[in-house]
C-alpha cells in the first residue's frame, strides 16, 4: 500500500515519547555506565513489561471516554486467585492462568454492565468496583499472601528469554500487538474510538453503545489480569497488595502517549514509550538514590504537563476551523 | 405515487407548552421541501419527529405510504432518513472513508476491517458529489463546507432515499452554498426527496420546489408550491397577522441623556459597527432572524464576549464590563435568557431561590449572613405584582408552567431594581394570555425609568412593545424603524431592510 | 408514624443499660496484635494456641489488621477490647502512635505488653519484650564483615521507616561499621522496603547498577532478607557475602546453597508463647517484682530481650532446637526474676 | 405580608402535609431507621457492643468519618470531585506537626496554620481546575501524586512523634464521659456548614453554581471564584480532618491516609452519598452526611466484632457505595421525570 497507509500506522504521537526515552537513556547510562548492564535491562525490561499491560488496560478506557479506577483491584484479584488456584487445588500453571484470564474478564464485564445499563459516571461505579474487588481479595486472603507459586512460573517471571531480554517481554509484545490491532484493525476498536470520539454519531451510525462499552471494560480487565499474574511471577509470591499502586501509572504513560483524556484518540506505541521513560524515571531515581516518592512528583507533573499539551493541542485545531 | 414521508395532524406537547398543533407535511420523492418558521414556531420539534428523536402525542408518521414509529433516531437512520444538523456527526480523528462507512467497518465485533475496499467503496460515493479528496484524510483537516459533503455521502452510503439538511448553509460561502446546491438538485434528480431548513428565503425560493410554513405550533400552509407564491406571501405566512393591533399610543422619544451608549462596537463573534443607545425609560427593538448575531451582541454587552472593537458608555462614562456579576452589580444591568432552561433558571432550586439570586449580596449583612425573611420582603411583592401562580415560595421552580417560569426570570431582574434590562425572546412558547401580560409588565417597567433593550424575532410583540425598531442581520445593524404602532408600515419597512441586506 | 420512632429509641437505649456489665469477664483473654500482615508474626498464631493447650488461658487469638496503617491497628484494638479481650500482645504500629490507644485499654481494665518491638517511654504498657534489634543487627554485621575478611563496602536494606525497630537497626549497623574505623564502609541504606514489590523492584534496581561496588549485604527485615537472597542466587558468583534475618525457608536453602552466610534468627515463637504466660499469671493473683532485673534500649527503660541467634550452614538444619531453647531459658527467667507470686 | 393588594399573597409556608411527608421521604430519615436497626441488631447479638468504651470509639471514627465525607461534599457541590482530599489531609497534619515541633509554635497558631494550608492546597486544584477547563479528575489525580509527593520528600517519611499532650488528650477526650470531642467537632462543624449553606449568601451562591453554572453566571454569580471557593472550603475540612487523625493517634503520621491518601476516598464518597448529596452538584446534606458517616461506622464495627465479617468489611462497604450511588441514580431519574433537573 502507499505511503498513506504508514503514517497512518504509525501515527506520529509516539515520536515525541520515543526520543525522550531515548535521550533519558543516553544521559542516565553517561552518568551511571552500570545502567547498560546486562542485568539492568533485565530488571528494566520486567518493568515495563508489567507497567505495559497496566497503562494497556487504561488506555482501553480512556479510549471510550472513561476512566477505571478497579484496574489495580481486578489485577490484584486476579493475582491471589491464581497464585491460590496453583496453591490450593494445585492446578497447573497454565489452566491457573486461564482461569486468572477470565476471572479478570469477568470482573470488567460486571463494572461495564453496570455503568452501561445506569449510565453513572464511570468514576463511582469504578470506585466502587475498586473497594469491592479489594474486599472479595482480603476476603479470600485475609491478607496473608500465597506462597505455593511453582518454579515453572517464578522462572518465566525472572529468568531471560535471550541475552537481557526476560521472559515476560513476550506477553507485552503479544498484548502490545493485539491492542494495536483491535484499536487499528478490529471493528471492535474502531467502535469504543467511535464511542469516544463523537458518542452521538456512534449511536446515529448504529453502534451499540452498551455492548461496546462492556467489550471495553472487559478488555481493561483481561489486560489487568495479565498485569496480575505477570506480577505474582516476577515477585514469586501472590501478594494481596499487588495492584494497589497501578492508579498514577495508569494514567500518566497513556497521556503522555498523546492520549486525549476526552476519548477518541490513543496511541499504543505513544504508550509503550510513556511507560519506558516511567520506568526509566523510576530506576533513575534509585541509581541517584534520590527519595523514592519523588517519582509521585514526576508523574503527578507530567500528567498536567501532557494534558496541557493536549489541551492546547485541542484549542488550537478548533481555532483553525472556527 | 406515495408520498415519500408524510406527516399528519402530528401534536405534540411539553410540560407547560404545545409545542405542535395539528401539524402535517408531505414530502414527494425527487422534491425539494422547504420548512421554515421563526423561533418557537415548532420547526425544531418537526424535525425532532422527523429524525425519530420524538414521537407525536397524536396523529401519525408514514413513510413510502407504510406507518411507521420510531423509537429512536437510530431507526429512522436504517429506515432510509439521513439527516445533516448543524452540529457535525462525523468522528473527527477517524478517516474520511472510515466515517462513511462506520455502518459498515465489519460484520461482527471481531471482524478485521479491509481498509482498501472500505476506502475504494467510500471514493465512489464522494466522486457521486464532486468530492475529488483522498478518502484516508482524517475528518479533522476538512472545511465545514466538505464535512457537510461528507455528511451526505454517509447519508447516500446508506440508501437513503429522505434526506434532511438543518440550516445547512449557516456556515458556508456562497460558492460552497451553490455547489451545495449542485449536489442537491443531482440528488432530486436521482428521485431522493429532501426537506431544505433554512431562513434564508432567497435561498428557499432559488432551490426548493414546494415549502410548508409553521407558525406558532401550527400550519401556516403545507406543502404549496413555490412558484405561486410571492416572497411577501410567505413572510405574511411566517410572521402572521396578529389581530389585536396594538392599542399602546405610540410614546414620543425620551430626551433625557442615554443610559447605555454602543459607539461601532466590534466583537469576537463578529460584530462590525454596532451603535446604538437606550435611555432609561424607552423600549429598543433589535429585530433580527436567527443567527443575526443579537444575542451575542447582548453576551457582549454583558462581558461573556470579548469586545475588539469600539466603545461602550454607561452613564455617559466609558466602562469595560468583565462579567454578568460586573454587569449587574457595578451598572444594575440584567439580562433575561432566550434559553431559559439551560441559562434563565435553576430548576432544581425553589422559586424563591431564583427570584432572589440576584439581591443575595445586598440584602446580606456585614458578615454575609442572610435570612430567608429579607429575601422574601424583597421578593415576594414583586412575585404578588406579577401573579405567579405557586403553591409556596419554597415550590421548586421546575414543577412550575412555562409561563410562571418566565414571570420570576423577569420577576429577579425587577427585584434586582436594574436599570436597563436585556429581554432576549421573552415569549417563546409561552401561552397567549401570558404573553399579553408580559407586554404590559415591560411597557409597566418602562414607564417606571428603566431603560429595556427587547430582542425578539416575533413581529406583532415588536410592534406592539418597542418604541423604536433596529433590524439587526449578519452581526450588522441594517437600519432603524421608528415605531407609530401601524403594523403594515412598520413590518415592511423592517423587512425590505432584512431582505435588501441579503440580497447586497 | 411517630409512635414507631419511639419504640426504635426506647430499644436502643434499653440494650445499652443492660450490656454495660459484659467487660467484667474472669477468664484471661489474650490479643496477639501484630502492625499489620507480615510472615514474621505467623509463628504467633501457634504460639498463642500451644499457650492456651498448656497453661489453660482462656484465649490466646492471633488477630490481624487488614494493612500496614496505625488506624487500621488502632480500629482492630478498640474492637478487640469491646469483644472481651482483655490482655494484649502488640506491636506497635508507631512507637508513639500506639500509646493512646494503648492507654484506653489500661484505662478501661485490659493490660497490654508491647511485643517484638517497643513503645516509648513514658507509656502505660506493663513491658517491652521482644528481639534486642539494635544487639542482634550489631552481632549480625560483625558476622558479616568476618566473612568479608574485615573490609569492603557494605548495602544495608530494612524495613519500614514506621516501624520503630527500623530506626534502630539503621544506626547499630553503622555502629558495627564505624567499629572498624574505615576498613568497612555503609555505601547504602534502603529502607521502607518491608514489602514484595518495592522490595522487588529497589533491591533488583540497585543491584542492578552497583553490584561491583558491592562486598557485603546485611538484610535487617523479612522481605529485603527473601529478595537479596534471590538476587545474589540470579548473580550467581557468590562473590558478595551476605547475612539475612529470620527463617523464610528461601533464606534457609540460599544458606544451604552458600549464596547466603548466615541468618539472624528473631524469636517470635517464643515472645507470643512466654508473652501469654506472663499476662495469663498476672491475671492470677502474680504481680512484676520491683526488683526485676530490665534491660534498656533506645525507646524504653523496661526491656526483656526475647533472644537472637546466628545461624550459618552448619546449624541451618536444627534451627528449630535453638528456638526452642531459648523460649525455655525465657520462661524460666520469668518465673525466677520477673513474676512474684502468692 | 404589609402591601394589603387585590391578588392573594403568595404563601411562604408549604401545606401542613407536605412539609412532614417530605421529612418522611427524606434521605436523612431513612439512615435514622436504617441505624437504629443496625444498632438494635449488632447490640443484641454482641455483648460488648453497646459498652461505653465501643460506642465512645464508634462516635470517635464517625467524627472523622464526618469530616472527611464533609470535605468530598463541599466539592461535590460543585459537580466535581477532590481526589487529593487524602493527600492534602496528611499534608496538612504534617505541616501542624512542623509548625508544633519543629517552630514550637503554640496550639493557637499551628491548628489554625493546618488548616489555612490546607485551604490554600484546595484554592490551587480549585484555580487550576477553572483556569484549565479540565475536568477535576485529573487535575486533583495529578495534584494528589503531587502534594503527597512533596510532603513525604521533604518529611523524608519521618512522622512527628513530639506533638504536645494535649493533642492526644484531645482524641481521647470524651465530652460528659460518654461523646468523643471529635464527634463532637464535627457535629459543631455541620452545624456551621448548614447555616453557612442556608443562611449565608457565600453559600447560596455556591448551591447555584453547582447546580446550574450557565444559570447562575448570567445571574450576577461569579461561578469561577465559587469554584475556587468550594476546592478552598474542601481543603480546609481535609485539613481539619488530617488534625483530627493526628488527634487520635498522637502522632502525625506520613500513612495515616494510606498511599498517597487513597484511603480517605471510600469514606469520603460514601458519606456524602449515602447522606442524600447529589453527585450531579447543586445540592448538599449536611447532616445527611453525618448520617451516612454514622451508618457506615456502626456496621463496620459490627461486623468487626462479629470475628466472621472481618476481612468482609470492605467489600461490604464497596457494594453500600453502589447501592448508594444506584439510589442517587433513581433518586435523579425521578426529579428528571417531574422536569426538574
Amino acid at each position: 500500500m502507499n505511503g498513506d497507509k504508514l503514517t497512518r500506522a504509525f501515527d506520529n504521537d509516539w515520536i515525541g515519547p520515543a526520543l525522550v526515552s531515548l535521550v533519558a537513556i543516553v544521559v542516565i547510562s553517561i552518568f551511571q555506565p552500570s545502567f547498560l548492564s546486562p542485568f539492568n535491562i533485565l530488571v528494566l525490561l520486567s518493568a515495563i513489561a508489567v507497567n505495559m499491560l497496566i497503562a494497556l488496560g487504561q488506555l482501553v478506557i480512556i479510549a471510550v471516554g472513561q476512566m477505571n479506577l478497579a484496574l489495580g483491584s481486578i489485577g490484584g484479584l486476579v493475582a491471589i486467585s491464581f497464585a491460590a488456584m496453583m496453591e490450593i487445588w494445585q492446578l497447573p500453571p497454565l489452566l491457573a492462568m486461564c482461569g486468572g484470564l477470565a476471572i479478570g474478564v469477568a470482573a470488567g464485564m460486571a463494572s461495564g454492565y453496570v455503568i452501561a445499563r445506569t449510565g453513572i459516571s464511570a468514576f463511582i461505579i469504578t470506585l466502587a468496583g475498586l473497594q469491592i474487588f479489594k474486599g472479595i481479595n482480603l476476603g479470600i486472603t485475609e491478607a496473608q499472601p500465597f506462597y505455593g507459586v511453582p518454579q515453572s512460573v517464578k522462572d518465566f517471571g525472572n529468568l531471560a528469554m535471550a541475552g537481557p531480554i526476560p521472559w515476560l517481554v513476550l506477553p507485552m509484545i503479544v498484548a502490545g500487538v493485539g491492542m494495536w490491532a483491535i484499536f487499528n484493525r478490529l471493528r471492535i476498536g474502531r467502535y469504543i474510538l467511535a464511542i469516544g470520539g463523537n458518542r452521538n454519531a456512534a449511536e446515529l451510525s448504529g453502534v451499540n453503545l452498551d455492548t461496546t462499552v462492556i467489550w471495553a471494560h472487559a478488555l481493561s480487565g483481561l489486560l489487568a489480569a495479565g498485569a496480575g499474574m505477570m506480577l505474582v511471577a516476577r515477585l514469586q509470591i501472590g501478594h494481596p497488595a499487588i495492584g494497589e499502586d497501578w492508579l498514577i501509572s495508569s494514567f500518566a504513560a497513556p497521556v503522555i502517549g498523546g492520549a486525549i483524556l476526552s476519548g477518541g484518540h490513543v496511541s499504543v506505541g505513544g504508550t509503550f514509550f510513556g511507560v519506558v521513560i516511567i520506568a526509566i524515571i523510576t530506576q533513575a531515581l534509585v541509581l541517584f538514590a534520590i527519595d523514592p516518592f519523588v517519582v509521585q512528583i514526576v508523574l503527578g507533573a507530567m500528567i498536567l504537563w501532557a494534558v496541557g499539551i493536549n489541551r492546547l493541542r485541542e484549542l488550537r485545531v478548533a481555532r483553525a476551523k472556527a | 405515487m406515495s408520498a415519500a414521508l408524510e406527516v399528519s395532524h402530528a401534536s405534540k406537547s411539553f410540560p407547560g407548552v404545545k409545542a405542535l398543533d395539528d401539524v402535517s407535511l408531505t414530502l414527494m420523492p425527487g422534491s425539494i421541501h422547504a420548512l421554515l418558521g421563526e423561533n418557537g414556531a415548532g420547526k425544531s420539534t418537526l424535525i425532532k419527529i422527523i429524525t425519530g428523536l420524538h414521537r407525536p402525542d397524536q396523529g401519525e408518521v408514514t413513510l413510502n405510504g407504510q406507518p411507521v414509529r420510531f423509537a429512536n433516531p437510530r431507526q429512522a437512520v436504517s429506515a432510509g432518513i439521513g439527516a445533516v444538523h448543524q452540529e457535525r456527526n462525523l468522528v473527527s480523528r477517524f478517516s474520511i472513508g472510515e466515517n462513511i462507512m462506520l455502518e459498515r467497518l465489519g460484520a461482527h465485533a471481531l471482524s478485521v476491517i479491509d481498509y482498501g475496499k472500505l476506502h475504494e467503496e467510500a471514493a465512489k460515493w464522494l466522486r457521486l458529489l464532486d468530492l475529488y479528496i483522498d478518502p484516508r484524510r482524517p475528518v479533522s483537516s476538512l472545511s465545514v463546507a466538505q464535512m457537510q459533503l461528507v455528511e451526505i455521502g454517509k447519508a447516500l452510503a446508506l440508501q437513503t432515499r429522505v434526506l434532511l439538511l438543518d440550516e445547512p448553509t449557516a456556515s458556508l460561502t456562497p460558492n460552497e452554498t451553490q455547489v451545495l446546491f449542485g449536489i442537491l438538485r443531482r440528488l432530486r434528480d436521482d428521485g431522493v426527496a429532501i426537506v431544505f431548513v433554512s431562513h434564508k428565503l432567497e435561498e428557499v425560493f432559488g432551490l426548493c420546489d414546494t415549502v410548508t410554513v409553521l407558525r406558532d405550533g401550527r400550519n401556516a400552509c403545507a406543502a404549496m408550491p413555490l412558484k405561486e407564491l410571492a416572497r411577501t406571501d410567505v413572510v405574511k405566512m411566517m410572521i402572521g397577522r396578529e389581530e389585536r393591533i396594538a392599542k399602546r399610543a405610540p410614546r414620543p422619544r425620551a430626551t433625557t441623556a442615554p443610559y447605555l451608549q454602543l459607539k461601532n462596537v466590534g466583537t469576537a463573534a463578529g460584530h462590525r459597527d454596532i451603535s446604538l443607545s437606550i435611555r432609561p425609560g424607552e423600549i429598543i427593538g433589535l429585530y433580527g432572524l436567527v443567527g443575526a448575531g443579537r444575542s451575542e451582541l447582548a453576551k457582549a454587552i454583558l462581558g461573556q464576549v470579548r469586545r475588539t472593537a469600539g466603545e461602550m458608555l454607561v452613564n455617559g462614562k466609558p466602562v469595560a464590563i468583565a462579567s454578568p456579576a460586573d454587569a449587574l452589580h457595578r451598572h444594575g444591568i440584567g439580562y433575561v435568557s432566550e434559553d431559559r432552561k439551560q441559562e434563565g433558571l435553576i430548576l432544581l432550586h425553589t422559586v424563591l431561590g431564583n427570584a432572589g439570586i440576584t439581591v443575595w449580596r445586598s440584602l446580606a449583612n456585614a458578615l454575609g449572613f442572610l435570612r430567608d425573611r429579607s429575601v422574601i420582603d424583597r421578593t415576594a411583592p414583586v412575585l404578588q405584582q406579577l401573579e405567579v401562580k405557586t403553591p409556596s415560595v419554597y415550590q421548586t421552580i421546575g414543577n412550575l408552567s412555562g409561563g410562571n417560569q418566565q414571570k420570576v426570570s423577569v420577576a429577579k431582574w425587577i427585584a434586582a431594581g436594574v436599570k436597563l434590562l436585556i429581554i432576549d425572546e421573552p415569549t417563546v412558547g409561552i401561552d397567549i394570555k401570558t404573553k399579553a401580560y408580559l407586554h404590559d409588565l415591560i411597557h409597566e417597567l418602562a414607564e417606571r425609568g428603566t431603560a429595556i433593550l427587547l430582542i425578539t424575532s416575533d413581529m406583532p410583540e415588536m410592534v406592539d412593545v418597542a418604541d423604536h425598531i433596529l433590524v439587526m442581520s449578519g452581526f450588522t445593524i441594517k437600519g432603524e424603524v421608528e415605531n407609530d404602532r401601524n403594523y403594515e408600515r412598520v413590518s415592511q419597512a423592517i423587512m425590505s431592510f432584512i431582505h435588501s441586506s441579503a440580497a447586497a | 408514624m411517630n409512635s414507631a420512632i419511639r419504640i426504635l429509641a426506647l430499644s436502643a437505649v434499653s440494650s445499652l443499660l443492660l450490656a454495660g456489665a459484659a467487660l467484667a469477664d474472669p477468664q484471661t483473654k489474650v490479643a496477639l496484635v501484630p502492625g499489620g500482615p507480615h510472615p514474621y508474626f505467623s509463628a504467633w498464631e501457634q504460639a498463642g494456641k500451644d499457650a492456651v493447650k498448656d497453661f489453660g488461658i482462656g484465649a490466646a487469638d492471633y488477630r490481624v489488621p487488614q494493612k500496614w496503617e496505625l488506624s487500621q491497628q488502632s480500629q482492630l484494638l478498640e474492637s478487640l477490647l469491646s469483644q472481651g479481650y482483655n490482655s494484649f500482645l502488640i506491636f506497635p504500629g508507631d512507637a508513639v502512635g500506639t500509646t493512646p490507644v494503648v492507654q484506653e485499654i489500661v484505662e478501661n481494665g485490659g493490660q497490654a505488653l508491647a511485643l517484638a518491638g517497643c513503645l516509648k517511654d513514658p507509656n502505660p504498657a506493663l513491658f517491652c519484650m521482644g528481639t534486642d534489634v539494635a544487639n542482634s543487627a550489631y552481632l549480625g554485621t560483625k558476622e558479616l564483615i568476618k566473612a568479608m575478611g574485615g573490609k569492603g563496602s557494605i548495602a544495608h536494606f530494612t524495613g519500614f521507616l514506621v516501624d520503630p525497630n527500623t530506626q534502630l537497626r539503621i544506626d547499630a549497623v553503622q555502629k558495627a561499621a564505624d567499629e572498624t574505623n574505615g576498613a568497612v564502609k555503609v555505601i547504602q541504606v534502603i529502607a521502607d522496603i518491608d514489602a514484595p514489590q518495592p522490595a522487588e523492584e529497589k533491591i533488583n534496581a540497585y543491584l542492578a547498577a552497583h553490584a561491583a561496588e558491592v562486598d557485603g549485604i546485611v538484610t535487617t527485615a523479612w522481605v529485603p532478607a527473601v529478595t537479596a537472597a534471590n538476587a545474589l542466587r540470579k548473580i550467581g558468583d557468590k562473590r558478595i557475602k551476605m547475612v539475612g534475618i529470620d527463617h523464610d525457608e528461601v533464606v534457609l536453602k540460599a544458606i544451604k546453597d552458600g549464596y547466603v552466610n548466615g541468618t539472624m534468627l528473631q524469636n517470635p515463637y517464643g515472645q507470643g508463647y512466654v508473652g501469654s504466660y506472663v499476662l495469663d499469671k498476672l491475671r492470677s493473683g502474680c504481680t512484676i517484682k520491683d526488683s526485676a532485673p530490665w534491660a534498656k534500649n533506645a525507646l524504653t527503660a523496661k526491656f526483656v530481650d526475647s533472644g537472637t541467634v546466628f545461624v550459618d550452614a552448619s546449624q541451618v538444619d536444627t534451627y528449630v532446637d535453638a528456638m526452642r531453647g531459648i523460649t525455655k531459658t525465657l520462661k524460666e527467667n520469668f518465673d525466677k526474676d520477673f513474676l512474684a507470686c502468692k | 405580608m404589609s402591601i394589603e393588594t387585590s391578588t392573594p399573597a403568595v404563601p411562604e409556608a408549604a401545606g401542613g402535609t407536605s412539609q412532614f411527608q417530605k421529612i418522611l421521604f427524606s434521605n436523612e430519615f431513612g439512615l435514622v431507621v436504617l441505624i437504629a436497626l443496625a444498632f438494635t441488631a449488632f447490640a443484641s447479638a454482641l455483648p460488648g457492643f453497646s459498652a461505653p468504651f465501643s460506642l465512645f470509639a464508634i462516635g470517635r471514627q464517625i467524627g472523622i468519618d464526618t469530616m472527611i465525607g464533609l470535605a468530598m461534599m463541599a466539592v461535590i457541590v460543585t459537580g466535581g470531585l477532590d481526589l487529593s482530599v487524602g493527600a492534602i489531609g496528611v499534608s496538612a497534619a504534617m505541616v501542624f506537626g512542623w509548625l508544633c515541633e519543629r517552630l514550637g509554635l503554640p496550639l493557637s497558631v499551628s491548628i489554625p496554620g493546618a488548616i489555612l494550608f490546607g485551604a490554600l492546597l484546595g484554592a490551587i486544584n480549585g484555580y487550576a481546575v477553572v483556569r484549565s477547563g479540565v475536568h477535576s479528575f485529573i487535575i486533583t489525580l495529578a495534584s494528589m501524586s503531587i502534594f503527597f509527593g512533596v510532603m513525604i520528600f521533604l518529611t523524608k517519611a519521618e512522622a512527628f512523634r513530639g506533638l504536645p499532650p494535649e493533642v492526644a488528650a484531645l482524641g481521647r477526650l470524651k465530652l460528659g464521659g460518654k461523646v468523643s470531642a471529635l464527634l463532637a467537632i464535627s457535629v459543631a462543624v455541620c452545624v456551621a456548614l448548614s447555616v453557612f449553606y442556608r443562611y449565608t449568601t457565600l453559600g447560596r451562591r455556591v448551591l447555584a453554581a453547582g447546580a446550574n453554572p450557565r444559570a447562575a453566571e448570567v445571574s450576577g454569580v461569579r461561578t469561577g471564584w465559587m469554584f475556587i471557593a468550594c476546592h478552598a472550603l474542601t481543603g480546609a475540612l481535609a485539613a481539619l480532618a488530617g488534625l483530627m487523625v493526628t488527634a487520635r493517634t498522637g502522632a502525625a503520621v506520613p500513612s495515616m491516609a494510606g498511599q498517597l491518601g487513597q484511603d480517605w476516598l471510600l469514606p469520603a464518597f460514601l458519606a456524602p452519598v449515602l447522606g442524600g448529596t447529589l453527585l450531579s452538584g447543586g445540592r448538599v446534606a449536611v447532616f445527611g452526611t453525618l448520617l451516612g458517616a454514622a451508618f457506615v461506622n456502626v456496621i463496620t464495627a459490627g461486623l468487626l466484632q462479629l470475628r466472621i465479617g472481618e476481612f468482609w468489611i470492605q467489600a461490604c462497604l464497596g457494594l453500600m457505595l453502589l447501592a448508594a450511588v444506584l439510589a442517587d441514580r433513581g433518586r435523579h431519574v425521578i426529579l428528571r421525570r417531574r422536569g426538574l433537573v
